[in-house]
């Protein structure tokens, strides 16, 4: 109740720690995508380099998020920035998306690809014809994944100095403000969730209607 | 005033009374009519320090025991104007930052014990509490990480009183997490700090410093020299705030957040208010 | 340089330790709690609930560890226990949910075979779901076992020990050679997890794959 | 025996049923052959039996005992079930997976052994060589030869098989299936059998039970089933060529005929001159009945050579065997340009001979007796 | 025309080749059958001919041109490719997955669309019901259609198909069968047609490639597989009904002959005398060559009722058509007890008859001037 009470009253507050927590996962989002799904796409045929970088970012992923940003941080031209944020929010998604672009492509039905090639498609344009649309649902699984670890691990942020939802956890605990730390941790979770079902409506309508109809 | 100048980029460390302070300077200069920039709560000292030499951050309240201890590595002073004069002196001359007025408040590490603890043990200073240790009682500390690694911390009063914390018995935690745990009993001894509003209001007993191990630790605004000269009369109104801060009035004004459950905001805010630096 | 070997001599042996303690027991009740719920909600009475409650172990997992450890703070202190209980429950829903992935993945035709040669239901689990489910279920508890290594640091802020002292002593400190030595010993540590678990899992799977 | 009275089965959200009053006796060590188009129920009605499936409405019962009475697993565990889709225990070896009954019944470990050993010989595969094999490392037949060891492995008196020999190749499927007649001859188990291919319902049966639409269309032999469909449904299911199959079941023992005169080799003239008044051919015959050849008497009698007969005895290429099928005839006078050829019994003796004549009023004579 | 010159297929890793040395031509507008066991490297060879593999050793050609000489993809826009585990595109409706080549070819929309839909009249799918359905929403039939529809959707000259009829029912398959040997006659594509069902081969093949191995054992047209298998393993592979099969080739046109004496309906009784020196029996016709029945001399004789000849005649309860095959004469010889079965041409006349001793004679001939 008291927690209702606090959150009521320093709603603008909280407004902009939310607005600044999407706003971060969302820059960090961006960059995650467009560098990974490429990485993702350039290793498909590359099992060796595959395994290689699977392996780092199997083992970024295990490093915890808040060293990668208190090393970050020590870094010139990181620093206190947000640059450190994102940089460490892109890094985290290296295993989700990567992993799941290079495998999807290499998952599709070799009987399908075969097809293709027999019916004298391109390779470019089985990549975009037929492989990224089959390896779609995999794909989006794995953006869903990053999405949803970014926004908790975006919380310990602000250790670096970001202001968003971790702050209200963060001073929660310094200050054994419980209110604090309870508002903070559900919007996290809360913003989780929403994000997560805002992707799986975008991929219900992005997905072929052939491809879950199995499920 | 001008508004082709930059605004004032204020900041402070993560936590009550620096909250409190920075959003009391944000929320005074602004009403002054000051173009500012809300940086509060971006770190501790280790980041603040860079980010305001490298003019990421304008301005913040420092403690000149912090800067003596962790910036200038010197030996503890506890005097308080010298070791203001020191920082001051340091400050302008090595990084081009400019030392305001200090608060005569002192935010110096203590260590408290629950009350009826103190009563039952006879505990009211720190050689008391070295002594009992020595005696070979068991007790259980809970103290803050940099309070376990920084010079002026363990390992000083230790060396100056002559005993030594049960390691095993020792919780590192979040600054904060202290008192909570020494109000539910789950450490003896817990660091703290010395214009904390909760030492009064859970009932904690401070250990006084009895052989004065702990350096002075009075806030000041510290301000890029650099600003200060794009903006003749901030120094001058900023001056108005310390004068009014005592131990007393930090104390209060921590209470009032972390007891009474009031924002920083509101607090720095009721503060101006009282004080008629704000209408 | 010193200074480093000081720490990994004297310090840091103390603080793996710890943290291996914390992740071990938090790593095992986490198994011992979401493998039969996983089973539970694979059984036919429960099979309807379970993506409700599966639901449910997803929005805990989307509170920050951070959180989750600091609202256990509240109601079970500080130390060890709450953390651990903090750390087991962000380890469930992995396990729980690889084990009744893995379960009702199984091929419907072994199933049948198996209950039309007149195995009981408990046979039918015990000899068939589960060796079947298993490399699924170990893959559930390597993640488990990586966030939970992972999260543990965050422990530190209650008070739990372990590397989290080093890495958070190292960003409070402005020193990141000690961040980078916790940060490189919990990542080993996942590391070993992740691959213990993995090869076990290996020398099963290699015998019919 | 099995026995299934009124037997319905609706699963939730389908219209109709997938098996609609049932009604079905199948008799002690007899194989009933369930066949059908797809979805028409088989698979379902053989899943009630072992009640993997349980029936909307209607009674099952065996040797007299409804099924329910049973425990379910112990049922279960006296049932032989091959499913559809093979379904072995992909982390058990192929031993393994035979064993998982006989362990069950606690049987001893040597007893499983032998049985296990015993049980791949059956099915062909060489024991050694596969038994502690995964069933990844089998092909797709060997799979299916395990899944029906493993379905036999504790003796059950009753078996379920559905679509057992389904993943083969036509060569292997054939070679299965003898396989299993000649053991069934030796075990006599109660069985059904589902299958879609009519040619392996005709082969394997002794009972046919065609079903479309979940209801059952016609129970009899195979036989009856080619002679006389009951509606145009079996009709088209058994095929236009339905004549023809009907060879395959019809063995020469039961129309050859011993009509062809007959003359003993090394008998004097005087027979020929008597049979060339009846008929232009004999069969030459040994003095303990074997079979020396044929004769054309006017050939000789042209010749004016009767003295000589002996030496124009002409021999057959081809012989039947008394288990020959009426097929295996029609082939050999096709195959030789033979109008008549002759069968022997198991000890190589002449017995009678065929003729397309013979085995197209056979046919047509059955066809008559039993349309209508 | 496709050419396979001295080809050779080594995978990586395997100890034999898959292909060995294979030697092969395709006429224009025929289709080959290539036919083996598992394994026997059908699926290799077709691969080879659209480089989805690349041969190791050997030269293919299309018409007169290596294909190495062609853009790979481009060769692959002009060959029809029905691969064997069908492939369709799951993300694509049934219209986008035939759409696909024309689309490639850059066909406007409306000539696609036109075309789609007349392919899938041509698969026998209803184009309204089928075209927006997702592959999932068909069934295992429905969706081998829709392959082979999308493999001929740009008028391809060459199609291979390998197994294109594998994962449906008997029936069904019989009638895909049908479906497209009636449309090949219309469209004369070069065809490569893969199967290891020696049956489907025979009834597809205008030749018939054997494979064992991953060697060539026969090339012939299915009459000549069947009359002269080149060893053993043809002979095995082909079965022992091979004599049975062969019927299913020969059409009654063939073999049939007139030798029947004829009369015409209502014609004077002297004629039946004159016959009834010769013969016992004679075919009744029409004035227009119809048939009217037969009628048997001997009895009319016997009853001293010759003027009223024609109250005696009979009808014939099954004729044939110019196109049945020999199977379809003996399955009527059997069905209906008869010896000799009329044979009318497409204008219902009279044109002669077929008897078992004729169908014998035939194969048996054929048997012996080709074998040895
Ligand atoms: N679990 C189920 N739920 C709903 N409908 C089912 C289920 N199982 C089978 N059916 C339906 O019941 C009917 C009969 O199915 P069944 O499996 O008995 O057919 P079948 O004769 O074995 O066919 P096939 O030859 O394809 O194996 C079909 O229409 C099928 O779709
Ligand atoms: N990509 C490959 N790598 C290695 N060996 C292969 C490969 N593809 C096929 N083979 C092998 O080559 C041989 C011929 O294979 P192919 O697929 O041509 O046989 P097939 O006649 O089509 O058999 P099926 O009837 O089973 O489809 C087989 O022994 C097979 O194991
Ligand atoms: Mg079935
Ligand atoms: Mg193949």
């Amino acid at each position: 109740m008291s927690t209702l009470k606090y959150f009521i009253k320093n709603i603008d507050k909280i407004t902009d720690l939310t607005m600044e927590h999407i706003e971060l996962i969302s820059l960090a989002m961006c960059f995650a995508l467009i560098i990974w799904i490429s990485i993702g796409i350039l290793i498909r045929n590359h099992n060796k380099l595959a395994n290689g970088l699977l392996g780092v970012a199997s083992i970024i992923m295990s490093i915890p998020s808040i060293s990668i940003y208190g090393i970050l941080v020590t870094i010139p031209g990181f620093g206190l920035s947000r640059l450190s944020a994102v940089f460490a929010l892109v890094l985290y998604a290296m295993l989700p998306i990567m992993r799941n672009v290079y495998l999807a492509l290499n998952e599709v039905d070799e009987s399908i690809i075969e097809a293709a090639r027999g019916m004298g498609m391109k390779k470019n344009q089985i990549l975009w014809k037929i492989q990224l649309p089959l390896a779609f649902p995999i794909i989006f699984a794995g953006v869903r994944v990053a999405l949803v670890m970014m926004v908790g691990i975006a919380t310990l942020a602000v250790y670096i100095g970001e202001r968003n939802l971790g702050r209200l956890i963060q001073q929660g605990i310094t200050r054994t403000h419980m209110d604090m730390v309870l508002t903070g941790g559900l919007l996290v979770a809360i913003l989780a969730i929403v994000v997560d079902g805002v992707m799986a409506l975008i991929q219900k309508k992005l997905i072929s209607p052939g491809l879950h109809l199995d499920s | 005033k001008d508004s082709e100048l930059p605004a004032i980029k204020v900041s402070s460390k993560a936590w009550t009374e620096q909250l409190t302070l920075g959003s009391m300077t944000l929320q005074y200069l602004e009403a002054k009519g000051y173009e500012v920039e809300d940086r509060t709560g971006l770190g501790e000292t280790p980041m603040l320090r860079p980010a305001i030499q490298s003019g990421e951050i304008d301005l913040y309240w420092e403690y000149t025991g912090t800067t003596l201890m962790v910036n200038m590595k010197s030996d503890v002073v506890t005097d308080s104007k010298e070791c203001y004069e020191m920082v001051k002196k340091w400050d302008a001359e090595t990084n081009n930052i400019t030392w305001l007025d200090p608060a005569n408040a002192n935010n110096t590490y203590i260590l408290m014990v629950r009350e009826d603890f103190a009563k039952e043990k006879n505990l009211a200073t720190v050689s008391e509490l070295a002594d009992y240790i020595k005696a070979g009682n068991e007790i259980r500390l809970g103290a803050g990480i940099e309070f376990v690694e920084r010079p002026d911390g363990i390992k000083g009063l230790e060396t100056l009183y002559d005993f030594k914390f049960d390691r095993d018995l020792l919780s590192s935690m979040a600054i904060g997490i202290t008192y909570e745990a020494l109000k539910n009993g789950q450490v003896d001894v817990a660091m703290g700090f010395g214009t904390d509003g909760r030492i009064i209001s859970m009932n904690f007993n401070v250990l006084e410093d009895n052989l004065k191990f702990f350096p002075v630790y009075n806030p000041a605004p510290i301000v890029r020299s650099e600003i200060l000269e794009q903006y003749p009369d901030l120094e001058s109104d900023l001056n108005k705030l310390p004068a009014l801060l005592t131990g007393e009035v930090l104390q209060e004004l921590n209470r009032r957040v972390d007891v009474d459950g009031l924002e920083p905001e509101e607090a720095a805010e009721e503060f101006l208010r009282a004080n008629g630096l704000i209408d | 340089m010193n200074e480093i070997i000081n720490i990994l001599l004297y310090d840091a042996p103390e603080l793996v330790l710890q943290h291996l303690i914390i992740v071990t027991i938090a790593l095992t009740s986490a198994i011992f709690l979401a493998v039969p719920l996983g089973v539970l909600l694979t059984r036919e009475k429960l099979k309807p609930y379970s993506n409700k409650i599966i639901a449910i172990l997803n929005t805990a997992q989307g509170v920050p560890s951070l959180a989750v450890i600091a609202i256990f703070l509240k109601f079970l202190g500080i130390g060890y226990f709450p953390s651990i209980v903090a750390l087991c429950l962000y380890g469930l829903l992995p396990i729980a949910q690889n084990t009744i992935a893995g379960i009702s993945n199984i091929d419907p035709d072994i199933l049948e075979s198996a209950k039309g040669i007149g195995l009981s239901k408990n046979k039918v689990l015990i000899d068939v779901e589960l060796p079947l489910a298993f490399p699924v279920i170990i893959a559930g508890i390597q993640t488990s076992a990586v966030l939970i290594v992972g999260t543990a640091a965050i422990a530190q802020l209650i008070g739990a020990g372990g590397l989290g002292k080093l890495i958070f002593t190292g960003i409070s400190q402005f020193r990141p050679e000690l961040t980078i030595i916790g940060a490189i010993l919990s990542a080993l540590m996942a590391i070993v997890f992740d691959r213990g678990l993995g090869s076990i899992n290996k020398r099963i799977e290699k015998k019919y794959k | 025996m099995i026995k299934i009275e009124g037997v319905s089965k609706y699963y939730k959200g389908m219209d109709r049923p997938a098996v609609s009053k049932l009604d079905l006796e199948i008799k002690e060590g007899e194989i009933c052959v369930f066949v059908g188009p797809s979805g028409c129920g088989k698979t379902t009605t053989m899943k009630m039996i072992n009640r993997i499936i349980e029936p909307t409405n209607g009674i099952i019962s065996i040797d007299g005992k409804n099924i329910l009475e049973f425990d379910a697993d112990e049922l279960r565990l006296g049932i032989g079930y091959v499913i559809q889709k093979v379904g072995l225990f992909p982390h058990y070896t192929v031993f393994e997976n035979i064993a998982v009954v006989p362990k069950l019944k606690g049987w001893k470990e040597d007893k499983v052994m032998s049985r296990v050993r015993e049980l791949l010989d059956v099915v062909d595969l060489d024991p050694d060589e596969n038994m502690y094999k995964y069933p990844n490392q089998l092909s797709g037949g060997q799979k299916q030869r395990v899944g029906v060891a493993r379905a036999m492995a504790a003796n059950p008196s009753v078996m379920l098989m559905d679509e057992p020999f389904g993943a083969v190749d036509p060569i292997t499927r054939n070679q299965l299936q003898n396989e299993f007649l000649a053991l069934q001859k030796k075990v006599k188990m109660t069985i059904c059998f589902v299958t879609h291919d009519i040619d392996e319902a005709i082969k394997m049966g002794d009972k046919i039970a065609i079903m479309n639409n979940g209801k059952l269309v016609q129970y009899d032999t195979p036989e009856n089933i080619l002679f006389s469909p009951i509606n145009e449904f079996v009709e088209e299911f058994v095929g236009s060529d339905r004549a023809l199959k009907v060879l395959n079941l019809l063995r020469v023992s039961s129309i050859m005929e011993a009509y062809m005169p007959t003359i003993r080799y090394g008998s004097d003239s005087s027979q020929i001159n008597e049979f060339y008044n009846n008929s232009n051919f004999a069969i030459v015959l040994n003095d303990d009945n074997k079979l020396q050849g044929y004769i054309d008497i006017n050939r000789i009698v042209e010749k004016k050579n009767v003295e000589k007969w002996c030496d124009y005895i002409r021999t057959y290429d081809i012989c039947l065997g008394i288990d020959s099928t009426l097929k295996d005839a029609m082939v050999a006078m096709l195959e030789n340009d033979m109008k008549t050829i002759p069968v022997l019994d198991d000890e190589k003796k002449y017995i009678g001979v065929v003729n397309f004549d013979m085995i197209k009023s056979h046919v047509g004579r059955e066809y008559e007796t039993t349309i209508e």
